[in-house]
This record gives C-alpha cells, sequence and structure tokens, in this order.
C-alpha cells in the first residue's frame, strides 16, 4: 500500500488539531507558544505534501516562508513575554483581560 | 392692435404692482386713483379692440414661449375674437367702476393699498383667462384668479371667518381644478395640443368617449369656479370679504369663469350633447335650489349671492342646451344688474356700520335715495321686467329651455324667476321701507360719497338698456358661436308666455312688498314660520355646510392626526427604531464575548475558522452541484 | 513498502510527541518533546524529497527557535507545575475535530478534482536545493528579500524588548517606578 | 480653464476651506461670502459655456485613479445635472449670506464649503465610484451640522440620519459592485463609468435585482415612504442653514440619481416596477400631506410637504416619458427653490421667538407684513400656482404620468388639494387673526440680512414661473436622449410601449452620438 496525499493530510489535520486543542486549553503563554508552532508545523507538512505529489514547488516556497514567519514570531513573542513577566510576574492568559470592551 | 391688446391686458398688473409697492405703507389716495386710471384705460383699449372685432377681424398674438418640452408647447398666447372681447368688456366696465367705487368704500380701510393691488391683480388674471389662446394659459388664470379671490376673501384677515371662508373658497376650487386639469391632460394626451383652434379643429377625430370624459372633466372645472352644486358653499361663505370684491369677483366676473369656458369650449360641448343634457340639469337644480335658500336668508350679502349662484344656474342651463351665445348674453347682462345690485349693498352696509340683517335696517330709501333707486332698478332687471336687460338675457333662457322641449327644466325656471323676484324686492323692500328698524339699534345711516353714485351709474346704465344690444351682440358672437335663432313659431304661444311671465313675476313682486314693505319687528326666530322644517332646512342651506364639516373635514383632520400620531410615529418610525434598537441590543448583549480573555478569544477564533470552514466546504460543493 | 513504514513510524511519534506538548504540565517535558516532534517532522520532508526544507527544519527549528525557547524559559520559573483552569473539555475537542475535517476537506478537494496545474514543476534533473534556490531567488525573489528584513527587524525587535532594563528586576519596583524609567515603555501594560 | 472647469468647480470650496482655517473670526462671513460668490459665478460660466442645443455630456474631463478596475475620475454635465448643480452654488451662497447664527461660525461655513464640494461633485461624477465617494462624504458635513448645531434631539436626529441614508448607500454600492461585475463579464473589462454602463443591455432578471438594489439607497435619500421617518427628525433638529441645504439639494441627491442610474441602466426594470413606485408615490403625496396637515410645528409642516412634493417628483421621473421626467428634473429645481426659501422663513421666526409651534404665533401678518407676503408667495409657490416654479414641474410631471396612469394621476392630482389644504390652514394658524400672544406685538420684521437670501430666491421663483424656457430647454435636450436611450435598450414589449420612441424626432441625438 502506498501512501498517498491523503494520508500526509490526515497526518498534517491530526497535528493541527492536536495544535489546535493546545491553543484552545492552554492558559499558559509559553505553552500557548508551542501549540502555535505545532500549527505551523502541521501546515508545513500539508504543504510539502501537496509540492511532492503535484510537483511544484511552490508549496515548500510557501513552508519555507512560514518557517521565517515562525521564527520571527517566537523572537518577537518572546521578548514580549519577557516584558510582560518583569511587570507582573505572571504569564497566565486568564489574568490578562485589559481588553475587556 | 396688438398695442391695444397689451395695453388692455397689462394695465391692470402694472396698477397692482404700482399698488403693492405702497402695501407696506399708510393709505394714500393716488394708488387707487393710478389703479382705477390704469383699468380705466384697459377698458379704453377693450373699446378699441371691440370696434376692430366688430369690423370683422380678430387679433391673435404669441408673446413668448411658456412650457415646451416633449412635443408639448404652451405659448403666452393671446387671442381677442368675438367671444373674448365681449368677456373683456363686461370685466373691464364692472373693474372699473368697482375701483372707482373701492375709493370711497375702502376709504377708512387701513389695507387700502393692498386693497388695491389683489384688485388689480385679479383684474389682470380674468383677462388672462379670457384673452389666452389655450388652455394651459386659461389655466393660469383660472388659477390666477382663484389665488385673488383668496386673497380678497380673507381681507381682513384678523377676522376668523374671512380666513376660514378664503380657504375654503380655495380649497374647493382647487378640487374643481383638479378636474379641469385631468381634462386639459386628456386634450393633450388625445389632440397633442392645447390651442383652441387645434383642439376644436381636431376634436371631432377622437372618439366619442373620450370626448365625453373631456367635456366632464373640464365642466368639473367649471363648476368649482361658478360654484355649481355639490361646490357650491363656498360662494356664500365668501362674502365675508369686502363687498367691492363681491360685486366684481363673486357676482360679476370670477364665477362666470365656469360659464365661459363651457361657452368656449362650444366645439367639444357641441359634440357631446348628453353631457349637455346634463349641465342643463344640473344648472336648473341650482338655479331653484340657490333660490330657495335666498328665500329665507337674513344676511343681505348671503341673499345677493345666493341669487347670483341661481342665476349661474340659468346660464349653465343656456350653455348646457348648446345655446352659448344666450348663456354669454345672460352672463354680460347679469355682471351690470348683479354689480350693481352688490355696490349698492355695499352702501347700504356703509351707512349701517356693517350690519348685514336687512330686517334691521328698513325705511332706508329716505336717507338713501340714489342707493334706493340703484338698488331697485337692478332688482326690477334681476326680476326680468320689460324692458331691462333681465327681461331679454333670462328670457330668452326660458325660451330656449321651451324651444328645446325641455319642458321639465322650462317648468323650473319659471318657478325660479318667481322666486327670484320675491327675494329680491324682499330685500329691497326690508331694507328700504317699513318702518326705521334701525333706530332701535342706535345706527344713524348716511348716504355713500357722491363719487361712489356717480361711478355706479354706468352699471345702472348698462343693466337698464342692456337689452338693447342683443342684435348687435348676436350679430357680432355668431361668428364664432353656432347661431341659432331660438323663437317659438307660434305667436301665441309666445305672447302667452311672455306674458304669462312678466304677470307671474310682478305678482311675485308684489307679493313681497304685501309682505315685507310693512316689516316692522325684528324676527328672534319665535314664528311658526321660523320653527317649521322647511324654513329651518333653507335656513341651514340644506344642512350642506354642517354635512361636509362633518364627513369632509373632521375626519380629514381626524385622519390626519391618526396618519402622524399613531401610524408615522408609532408603526413607520417605531419599527425603524425597533430594528436599530435590536441590533443595539444585540451589540449589548454580545459584549460579553469581548472579555478580554484571550483564551475565551482563541476559542472563539476557532469557532469562527469552523464556521468560516463549513461555508466554503457547503459553497464549494453546491457550487460543484449547480455546475455539474 | 519502506516509505509506508518510515511513514507511520514518523507519524506515530509526531503525534505522541505533540500530544505530550499539549497535554504535559511540565514545561520541560513539553519543550523537550516538542523538540523531538520537530525533528520527526523533518523526517517527513527528506521523504517527501525536499531534502532542503528538512534541513532547514532541523536548523531553524530544532537549533534556533528550541534554543530560544530555552534560553527563554530561564526567564520563568520552570520547576513549578503549569497550573491551568480547565473549562470544558469536551468543547475543545470537538471544535478541534470539526476544523480538522474541514481543513482535509478543504485541502482534498481541489486535488481529488485534480484540477491543479503545477506553475512551477519539480526539474527531475536538477536536485531540490538547487530547484529551490532557482525558484526562491526568481519567483519568490521579493518575498525572500521581505522575509530576511522581517527576520532582521523580529531580531532586533526580540533584542530590544527582552533586552530593555536587563540590569533591573521590575518585579521589585513599584509602578511609578517603572514608568518613571521610560516614559515610551508601555504605559497600559499593567491593566489598572 | 474652461476645460478643468468641473474639478475647479469641485475642489475650489474645499480648498478655500481649508484656507479658511487661517482666517480670523470675524472676516469669516465676509470670505465665506467672497468664496461662495465666486463658487456661485463660475457654475453661471458654467452655464453660459453650455452648449444647450449638445444633449450629451459636455465639459467632460477623465484621469484614471484605479486603472486595473477601470475606476477613472470622471466628471461631466448634461442639462439635468448643469442646473442642480447651479442650484447647490447659489444655495450655499444664499445660505452663507443670509446666515443668522452666531455660534462658532468659522467652523460653520468651512463645513458648508466642504459640503459644497461633496454635493456638486455628487452631480458632475459620471463614475460609479466617484459618485458614491462623493454621495457618502456628503453625509459627514451635514451630520457635523445636525450634530453640533442642532436642538435638544440632534444627536438622536443625527444618528438616525446617518444610519438611515447610510444603510441605503451600502446596499446601493453593493449593486454598483455587481454592474461592475456584469459589465467585466459582458466586456472582458472593468469599468465603473456610467456612460460606458449605458451601453450595456442586461437580461430582465438581472435588471430587476439591480434596479432594487439602487432603489433603495435612492429611496431612503428621497425619502421615499416608508423610509422617510428620518427626515422630519433631522429637520426639526437641524439649524436653519442645515435644514436649507438638505431640503434643497441633498434630497435631489436621491431624484436626480434615479434619473441617472437607474432609468437608462434599467429601462426594464423601471417599466416593471413603475405602478408599484407610483404607488409608493402615491403614498408620499396624500399620507405626508396628511401629515403635515395635523403638525403642530411650522417646520414640520415644511418638512413633511418636502417629502409630498418629492412624490410628484418621483412620479415624474417614473412617467418614462419626455414630459414628465423634463417635469421631474424641474421640479427638482422648483422644490429646491422653495422649500429652500420655506426653511430660510421658517427659520427667521424661530430666531425671533426660539419656537416653531404654530400656536404660539397667529397674527403675524399685521406684526410682519414684508415676511407674511414674502411666505405667502412661497407657500402659493409651494401650493403649486400657475406662473410660479413649482407649477411648471408639477404640471409636467402629472401630465407626463398622465400618459401611463389616468386612475393614478387622478389620485396623485390630489396634490394640488391637499397641498392647497394644509399649506393654507398652516398660514391661517401662524398668519391670520388677531396678534394674540403679546410676545408677538413687538416682532421685528425682515432685516437686511434676510431678505438678501430671501428676495432673490422669490425672483428666481417667479422668474422661472413665467419663463422656464432657459432651464427647461437644456433639461429637455438631455431627457430626450435618456429617453431614447431607454427605447432603444428595452427589450420587453411592454417597455418598448410605454417608453416612446423619439428617434423619427427632429434634432434628436441619441447617447451614444453625443459622447
Amino acid at each position: 500500500m502506498a501512501i498517498t496525499l491523503t494520508h500526509y493530510l490526515v497526518l498534517a489535520s491530526v497535528l493541527f488539531v492536536i495544535g489546535l486543542i493546545g491553543v484552545m486549553r492552554r492558559k499558559n503563554l509559553l505553552m500557548l507558544f508551542f501549540a502555535t508552532e505545532i500549527l505551523l508545523n502541521a501546515t508545513n507538512i500539508a504543504f510539502a505534501a501537496i509540492s511532492h505529489y503535484i510537483g511544484d514547488l511552490s508549496g515548500q516556497m510557501f513552508a519555507f516562508f512560514i518557517i521565517a514567519i515562525a521564527a520571527s514570531e517566537v523572537a518577537i513573542g518572546l521578548g514580549l513575554l519577557i516584558v510582560w513577566y518583569k511587570r507582573t510576574g505572571k504569564i497566565d492568559l486568564d489574568q490578562m483581560n485589559s481588553m475587556r470592551g | 392692435m396688438e398695442l391695444y391688446l397689451y395695453i388692455a391686458l397689462f394695465a391692470p398688473l402694472v396698477g397692482s404692482l404700482y399698488s403693492a409697492l405702497f402695501s407696506g405703507s399708510p393709505k394714500s389716495q393716488q394708488v387707487g386713483i393710478v389703479a382705477s386710471g390704469l383699468l380705466f384705460t384697459s377698458f379704453l383699449s377693450s373699446a378699441i379692440l371691440l370696434t376692430y372685432v366688430m369690423s370683422g377681424h380678430t387679433v391673435h398674438v404669441e408673446m413668448m414661449t411658456w412650457m415646451a418640452t416633449g412635443d408639448l408647447y404652451i405659448p403666452f398666447g393671446f387671442v381677442v375674437d368675438q367671444v373674448s372681447v365681449v368677456m373683456m368688456m363686461v370685466v373691464t366696465i364692472v373693474s372699473t367702476v368697482v375701483h372707482v367705487y373701492s375709493i370711497g368704500y375702502m376709504d377708512h380701510d387701513k389695507g387700502f393699498n393692498r386693497f388695491f393691488a389683489w384688485l388689480s391683480a385679479f383684474v389682470f388674471s380674468m383677462m388672462v383667462l379670457v384673452m389666452s389662446d389655450n388652455f394651459a394659459g386659461l389655466f393660469i388664470g383660472w388659477e390666477g384668479v382663484g389665488l385673488c379671490s383668496w386673497g380678497l376673501i380673507g381681507f381682513w384677515y384678523h377676522k376668523e371667518s374671512a380666513t376660514w371662508a378664503a380657504n375654503e373658497a380655495f380649497i374647493m376650487n382647487r378640487i374643481a381644478d383638479l378636474g379641469m386639469l385631468i381634462g386639459i391632460f386628456l386634450i393633450y394626451w388625445n389632440v397633442g395640443s392645447l390651442q383652441y383652434d387645434v383642439v376644436f379643429a381636431e376634436i371631432g377625430n377622437l372618439q366619442p368617449v373620450i370626448i365625453t370624459w373631456i367635456g366632464i372633466f373640464l365642466f368639473i372645472g367649471a363648476m368649482g369656479k361658478s360654484a355649481q352644486f355639490p361646490l357650491h358653499t363656498w360662494l356664500a361663505d365668501a362674502m365675508e370679504g369686502p363687498t367691492p370684491v363681491s360685486a366684481l369677483i363673486h357676482a360679476a366676473t370670477m364665477v362666470t369663469a365656469g360659464v365661459y369656458l363651457v361657452v368656449r369650449s362650444n366645439a367639444i360641448y357641441d359634440l357631446i350633447p348628453n353631457v349637455g343634457i346634463f349641465i342643463a340639469s344640473l344648472g336648473a337644480f341650482v338655479a331653484l335650489f340657490a333660490a330657495s335658500m335666498a328665500l329665507v336668508n337674513r344676511d343681505m350679502k348671503r341673499i345677493i349671492a345666493y341669487s347670483t349662484l341661481s342665476q349661474l344656474g340659468y346660464m349653465f342651463v343656456a350653455a348646457g342646451l348648446g345655446a352659448y351665445w344666450v348663456a354669454l348674453f345672460h352672463l354680460m347682462a347679469h355682471a351690470f344688474f348683479k354689480a350693481l345690485l352688490f355696490l349698492g349693498a355695499g352702501n347700504v352696509m356703509h351707512a349701517m356700520h356693517d350690519e348685514l340683517d336687512p330686517f334691521k335696517m328698513g325705511g332706508l330709501r329716505k336717507v338713501m335715495k340714489g342707493t334706493f333707486v340703484m338698488m331697485t332698478l337692478a332688482s326690477v332687471a334681476l326680476a326680468g321686467i320689460y324692458p331691462f336687460a333681465g327681461f331679454f338675457s333670462k328670457d330668452l333662457i326660458l325660451e330656449v329651455g321651451f324651444v328645446e322641449h325641455h319642458y321639465v327644466i322650462y317648468t323650473v325656471l319659471l318657478l325660479t324667476a318667481g322666486l327670484t323676484a320675491f327675494y329680491s324686492f324682499r330685500l329691497v323692500a326690508l331694507i328700504f321701507h317699513g318702518e326705521e328698524r334701525y333706530k332701535l339699534f342706535g345706527i344713524h345711516p348716511h348716504e355713500a360719497y357722491k363719487f361712489m353714485l356717480v361711478a355706479m351709474s354706468p352699471l345702472l346704465v348698462l343693466a337698464i338698456i342692456a337689452g338693447s344690444f342683443k342684435m348687435t351682440y348676436f350679430q357680432l358672437v355668431m361668428n364664432l358661436l353656432p347661431a341659432t335663432q331660438y323663437h317659438v313659431h307660434d305667436q301665441t304661444t309666445y305672447w302667452i308666455m311672455t306674458i304669462g311671465t312678466q304677470l307671474f313675476v310682478i305678482a311675485a313682486i308684489l307679493f313681497a312688498y304685501k309682505k315685507y314693505a310693512n316689516w316692522s319687528n325684528v324676527p328672534d326666530g319665535s314664528s311658526a314660520m321660523e320653527r317649521s322644517f322647511f324654513y329651518k332646512l333653507l335656513w341651514n342651506q340644506y344642512y350642506i355646510p354642517k354635512m361636509y364639516e362633518e364627513i369632509f373635514a373632521k375626519p380629514y383632520a381626524e385622519l390626519s392626526r391618526i396618519a402622524w400620531k399613531q401610524i408615522d410615529l408609532k408603526i413607520v418610525d417605531a419599527t425603524v427604531d425597533a430594528i436599530a434598537n435590536g441590533i443595539y441590543k444585540t451589540g449589548e448583549n454580545t459584549r460579553d464575548i469581548q472579555n478580554g480573555n484571550l483564551s475565551t478569544m482563541l476559542r472563539w477564533m476557532v469557532v469562527g475558522l469552523v464556521v468560516l470552514s463549513i461555508l466554503a466546504v457547503a459553497f464549494t460543493v453546491g457550487y460543484n452541484a449547480v455546475g455539474a | 513498502m519502506f516509505e509506508a513504514i518510515a511513514f507511520y513510524l514518523f507519524a506515530a511519534l509526531t503525534i505522541v510527541m505533540f500530544t505530550i506538548t499539549v497535554m504535559t504540565s511540565q514545561a520541560l517535558y513539553a519543550i523537550t518533546a516538542m523538540a523531538a516532534g520537530m525533528i520527526f517532522i523533518s523526517a517527513f520532508f527528506f521523504i517527501l524529497g525536499a531534502d532542503f526544507l528538512g534541513a532547514i527544519q532541523i536548523i531553524v527549528y530544532t537549533g534556533a527557535v528550541m534554543a530560544l525557547y530555552a534560553f527563554g524559559m530561564m526567564f520563568f520559573d520552570t520547576t513549578r507545575n503549569v497550573v491551568e483552569k480547565r473549562t470544558n473539555p469536551r468543547i475543545v475537542f470537538v471544535l478541534g475535530v470539526l476544523a480538522a475535517v474541514m481543513v482535509v476537506a478543504i485541502f482534498v478537494a481541489p486535488i481529488v478534482s485534480n484540477n491543479i496545474q503545477a506553475l512551477y514543476p519539480i526539474q527531475e534533473n536538477v536536485g531540490n536545493s538547487q530547484a529551490v534556490g532557482m525558484v526562491l531567488f526568481t519567483k519568490y525573489l521579493v518575498p525572500f528579500e521581505l522575509a530576511a528584513v522581517m527576520l532582521l527587524v523580529a531580531m532586533i525587535g526580540g533584542i530590544v524588548l527582552a533586552g530593555k532594563k536587563m540590569d533591573k528586576s521590575l518585579t521589585l519596583m513599584k509602578e511609578e517606578e517603572i514608568d518613571g524609567l521610560d516614559e515610551g515603555f508601555e504605559p497600559e501594560a499593567g491593566g489598572h | 480653464m474652461i476645460d478643468h472647469i468641473l474639478t475647479l468647480l469641485i475642489f475650489f470650496p474645499a480648498l478655500a476651506a481649508m484656507l479658511g482655517f487661517v482666517v480670523t473670526k470675524d472676516s469669516m462671513r465676509a470670505y465665506g461670502i467672497a468664496v461662495a460668490g465666486i463658487e456661485f459665478l463660475l457654475s453661471l460660466w458654467l452655464w453660459y459655456a453650455y452648449d444647450p442645443m449638445v444633449s450629451g455630456m459636455q465639459f467632460m474631463e477623465s484621469a484614471p485613479l484605479i486603472p486595473a478596475f477601470g475606476v477613472n475620475y470622471l466628471l461631466g454635465v448634461d442639462g439635468i445635472s448643469l442646473f442642480i448643480i447651479i442650484l447647490s452654488t447659489f444655495f450655499t451662497l444664499i445660505g452663507i449670506a443670509s446666515l443668522t447664527e452666531k455660534r462658532r461660525i468659522k467652523d460653520l461655513i468651512i463645513t458648508l464649503l466642504f459640503l459644497e464640494m461633496t454635493m456638486v461633485g455628487v452631480f458632475a461624477a459620471l463614475d460609479a465610484i466617484v459618485f458614491y465617494v462623493f454621495w457618502e462624504l456628503s453625509l459627514v458635513p451635514m451630520l457635523y451640522i445636525i450634530g453640533a448645531w442642532g436642538g435638544p434631539l440632534r444627536i438622536y436626529a443625527s444618528v438616525k440620519f446617518f444610519l438611515y441614508t447610510f444603510t441605503g448607500s451600502l446596499v446601493m454600492l453593493v449593486g454598483m459592485l455587481f454592474m461592475a461585475y456584469f459589465y467585466y463579464q459582458a466586456t472582458g473589462q472593468w469599468s465603473f463609468s456610467i456612460l460606458e454602463w449605458y451601453r450595456l443591455i442586461l437580461p430582465e432578471n438581472f435588471q430587476l435585482w439591480l434596479f432594487v438594489a439602487f432603489f433603495l439607497g435612492f429611496a431612503i435619500k428621497v425619502p421615499m415612504f416608508p423610509f422617510h421617518t428620518w427626515l422630519p427628525y433631522a429637520h426639526g433638529q437641524a439649524p436653519t442653514i442645515g435644514s436649507v441645504i438638505l431640503a434643497a439639494i441633498l434630497l435631489k441627491m436621491g431624484t436626480y440619481a434615479f434619473v441617472r442610474f437607474s432609468l437608462p441602466l434599467f429601462p426594464d426594470a423601471s417599466v416593471y416596477f413603475m405602478m408599484p413606485i407610483a404607488i409608493i408615490s402615491i403614498i408620499m403625496i396624500v399620507y405626508t400631506a396628511m401629515v403635515a396637515y395635523a403638525q403642530e410645528d411650522i417646520k414640520q409642516v415644511v418638512a413633511y410637504s418636502s417629502i409630498s412634493h418629492m412624490g410628484v417628483i418621483i412620479l415624474g421621473t417614473f412617467a418614462l416619458n419626455v414630459e414628465g421626467v423634463s417635469g421631474s428634473v424641474f421640479l427638482m429645481l422648483a422644490h429646491g427653490v422653495v422649500s429652500g426659501a420655506l426653511f430660510l422663513l421658517v427659520g427667521v421666526i424661530y430666531d425671533r421667538r426660539h419656537t416653531k409651534l404654530m400656536s404660539e404665533f397667529g397674527g403675524l401678518a399685521s406684526v410682519m407684513p414684508r415676511y407674511a407676503a414674502i411666505f405667502g408667495i412661497m407657500m402659493m409657490a409651494s401650493v403649486g400656482l400657475p406662473l410660479t416654479i413649482n407649477f411648471v414641474g408639477e404640471f409636467l410631471s402629472l401630465l407626463g404620468f398622465y400618459k401611463q396612469s389616468h386612475m393614478l394621476t387622478l389620485t396623485a392630482g390630489t396634490a394640488i388639494i391637499v397641498g392647497a389644504i394644509y399649506m393654507l390652514s398652516a398660514y391661517k394658524k401662524a398668519f391670520f387673526g388677531n396678534v394674540t400672544n403679546e410676545e408677538n406685538k413687538n416682532l421685528k420684521d425682515l432685516n437686511k440680512t434676510e431678505l438678501v437670501g430671501l428676495i432673490p430666491l422669490t425672483i428666481v421663483a417667479i422668474w422661472l414661473g413665467v419663463y422656464p424656457k432657459p432651464v427647461l430647454e437644456p433639461i429637455n435636450n438631455s431627457v430626450e436622449s435618456v429617453i431614447q436611450l431607454m427605447h432603444d435598450k428595452a427589450q420587453s414589449e411592454e417597455a418598448k410601449l410605454r417608453i416612446p420612441d423619439l428617434s423619427g424626432k427632429n434634432g434628436t441625438n441619441t447617447m451614444q452620438e453625443a459622447n
């Protein structure tokens, strides 16, 4: 039995769901970051797989850019997180409600 | 000749504008004199035009374009032909007299200058009405006289009754004007033009049903202006205006515009005899109906107003039966003696300090000789006694009815002639004869200014001799109107009819004198006659004004209030507000979503993602399904 | 056959690793599991023939990003268990699954209907890195440069944010003192 | 300069308004009058340079804005828009010249000049997007005027005004985008040019939907029943100048847009919806006239009378023949002049007494004769007396629609009756009778500032009633080309029948030739 694109897509979506669950479940900001990384990686797999099975390099290109974005996100996000932690001593999501409308 | 036409037309306008300039400043005699002078100029020009027309010419000018769009082309065009020149003469003569008279009558009024502005403006509108060569121009004049009538009825605007009457007159006329407007629309879309000559030349080619509708709608217009039933109530109320106004507008000129319209459109009405019969029947009905109300009225001016209404009925009988020239002739004769009657009544009013109840007068002939003579002669003319003007015109209408074999109409008109004589002389007897009841009220009557009486004299002369123009007049208008001679063929019948009518009328006069010449008390509503049903019915004008009030005015006001308070505010507006409120409330309620908790927000984000992707899938599936 | 075995093996490993990342309450476990998961993902790239991408995955993710997280964690108290309030795990799960199904459907639909054409077909005669380079520096040159600038900006931003007032412990200072340090320093961040 | 006169007309007031920020408060009025005066002269020059014999667009200007989607800065005027532009500049001038407002006059004049820019922009725009932009921009200054200088309920009124009109125009925007998309499908190019759209013949079912989308936007602006309730509030709370501009110009945007968009773009849909719209117009005419009769506040009488007259305009527009459409375009001007003047007049009495309730007045004719005279003339014009400006428009509108339906015209014709009823009774309540209220005994008659505003309006109201030709002729020529275009485009049998064919007529250019 050959591995088809569908296998990869199912895998990607399983990972994506894991990421989503993490995003929804986690209250610790650091953990939330991990979950987003999972989401990004899940898509990367999907892109690479599509790229492979269709024979088009655009998918890989997108994966590159996603990695670049992930890297920038981590840099900025962690920076902010540290500043936040230094001011409040907590990185709990439930305590960040200054945006209450 | 065009110059004279323009002078005749625009001299009153100049007079009006000149007077309007001074309308803000206190009374100055010269305004009245200038306005009267300009009116006299207009009269002279009309007279010159009359001689010109009598020599067999007509004048037709087109001053400028008014409206032109699509196929519609309406110019300011004026025509002086055999019919319009007669009207012009009537209008200018009566209005010149009334202007001069008003200088005396309005002597003590604060609004002297304003009065002349309105009065001259009225004459201008009337001239436009009669001289226009198309229906749109006629409509300008038509509405113009309506406006001036509004301004003049409500001239004493501090009086509630006057302004109410003014509005009533205007609005009632508007109802009729709508009919006229529809008539004009019908003509335009079927003929393609509004010029008289084109319309009358083409009208025969149309389908009979369309011609009938045109005739009906134009007549509805005429009904309003000429106060025919059921739009008659405004005329009696219009007596709130100054008396010269009643004389000029509500007796001699404006109210006869309806008759003029029918006469002018004779080419149309000739083709639809059925409508003609209806017009004649309505005319006969109104003649009797109005005369009956005049029998018991105790307001001098209203009695004369009802008499006017009654005479308008006569005119419509003639016009409806196709005797257009007879209608126009009666219009002319009536204008003279009725204006005279009104001006006389004005003198009496002045003398009696605006008292209108003839029962409170009596014996005035001693102090007001001139007025007495004039009013008596005018009443004789109105009653139609030989050789006064009324005899020639009114008896002719009776003959028309007889010759055309409409015996019912003839009988009604004959009866009305008797009633007319009765109420006219009831008025004369009550005012000028009998005991001097006015002394009870401490009034010291005095004769009007000399020049007012002099001003009235031309009307007196015309009221007496107008009948002798009959043949000249007939020669003149037969160029334009159907020249049917109405003669009872049998000589015996003719003489019996004429003499019989005369005797009947004289009997009515004598009865009136007998009953009222020696009246001594002021009735207070306690006599048996005053309590009878018919008296009450007539006294309340058949309860028609009250009915209109109850059926139209009050429900309209109530409905308006409901439309505003209930429908507009409570339904339409409230619906919109409810929608807005709903959205606002939704916002308030969903505000909790934005509670600032990032975790919750993330969850909502996922919900949104799911919804969006479901939509995407659904649309794709749907699209493929449709595409396949 | 080999490919299938590899796929299932790595798939299982990745899923397990990521599940640990999401579920554990120990921050250290989480980061370790995630680093492992990242490496396993690069395996898929190699299987798919995207060698360059696989290398990048290992270098950037496992090398740079994880190192960054590790350094970041030093600032926080990582020995303590992460205590989190749980609300409605069922909703979380249902939403997750639904989202997944939809994502799959969206990805699969156009591929199943086979109406996608390759814009930049993979050339057989050149290696993956070479091919990637050709596309990256021709068609995607502008995005590439932009990404470079973005990374630079992110780097500077990260340094500025995290490195600010490193010598002071802001937790020990009062609110006013902090505000006094630097007016431009997010005055609202405390949340009043 | 003549080549860019429209751009000049649009942006000169805006530029002057911006410069106005540096003008001192005391000289602001003079500055405003000067700017509005120059603008008015420019618009008169536009009229002078306009060739009345050409039925198509003139003074066209074009510059690409978003070439990829065919959005161009496209301007031009024809007989239909020319006079509304002049009316806008005229009323801005009159409004500033007779301004009696004391509060923050500088801001007010600057706002008015901005408003002038948007008004001229709407009427000169030939590109749907440009049109839309100006259409929406016009809301902002008006909102500011109501919100900043209005009465006690101004916030409610202005929010209502904004939400109503904005909702409508959003639907209209969607319609425009669809229209552009259809154009793209038909020709393979994007275009928002109205003139390009004119050439498109849409299938009838598309026409119906698009017509409804456009209709909603226009109808709310007009405002047509049952979307009219924002207007009384807006008028009730707006300062005099706001009401004047609102009634005279802003409402005309809706009716103008009907002639500019709905008729030539969707001839079949116009015929299809003719009767329902006529019935709505008749409801507007009669119903709002009744509501007007019930009012106690004289300004509300005038406000509701506006709605009633707008009904006649809509009726004339949907007569779909030259007489009716010319009449309705003319009536737009007429109603602008008359209702603008009436609002100015109401403002005069409000300035003196700070109340608009008719029961507070009575007998004003003897205290303020000049005021009563001018009010009387304007009232009679509003009632539609011949030889006043309104009559020409009303007569032609009704005449035109009579061709389409006899019974409906007869019903609509009651406008002349009900109009007389509410106007005369309002006049009677306020002006006739004795002066009962002590406060009214010493009211001053019109002063110079007020006369400056009112006398030109009176002159125009009578002049164009007696001699409408200079205005009616260019309108007629442009309308003829619109009608011919509609006839040529019409597909259904009924539409071909209802819209007259003018091609046999001498001197009629079709729109294609003119462009």
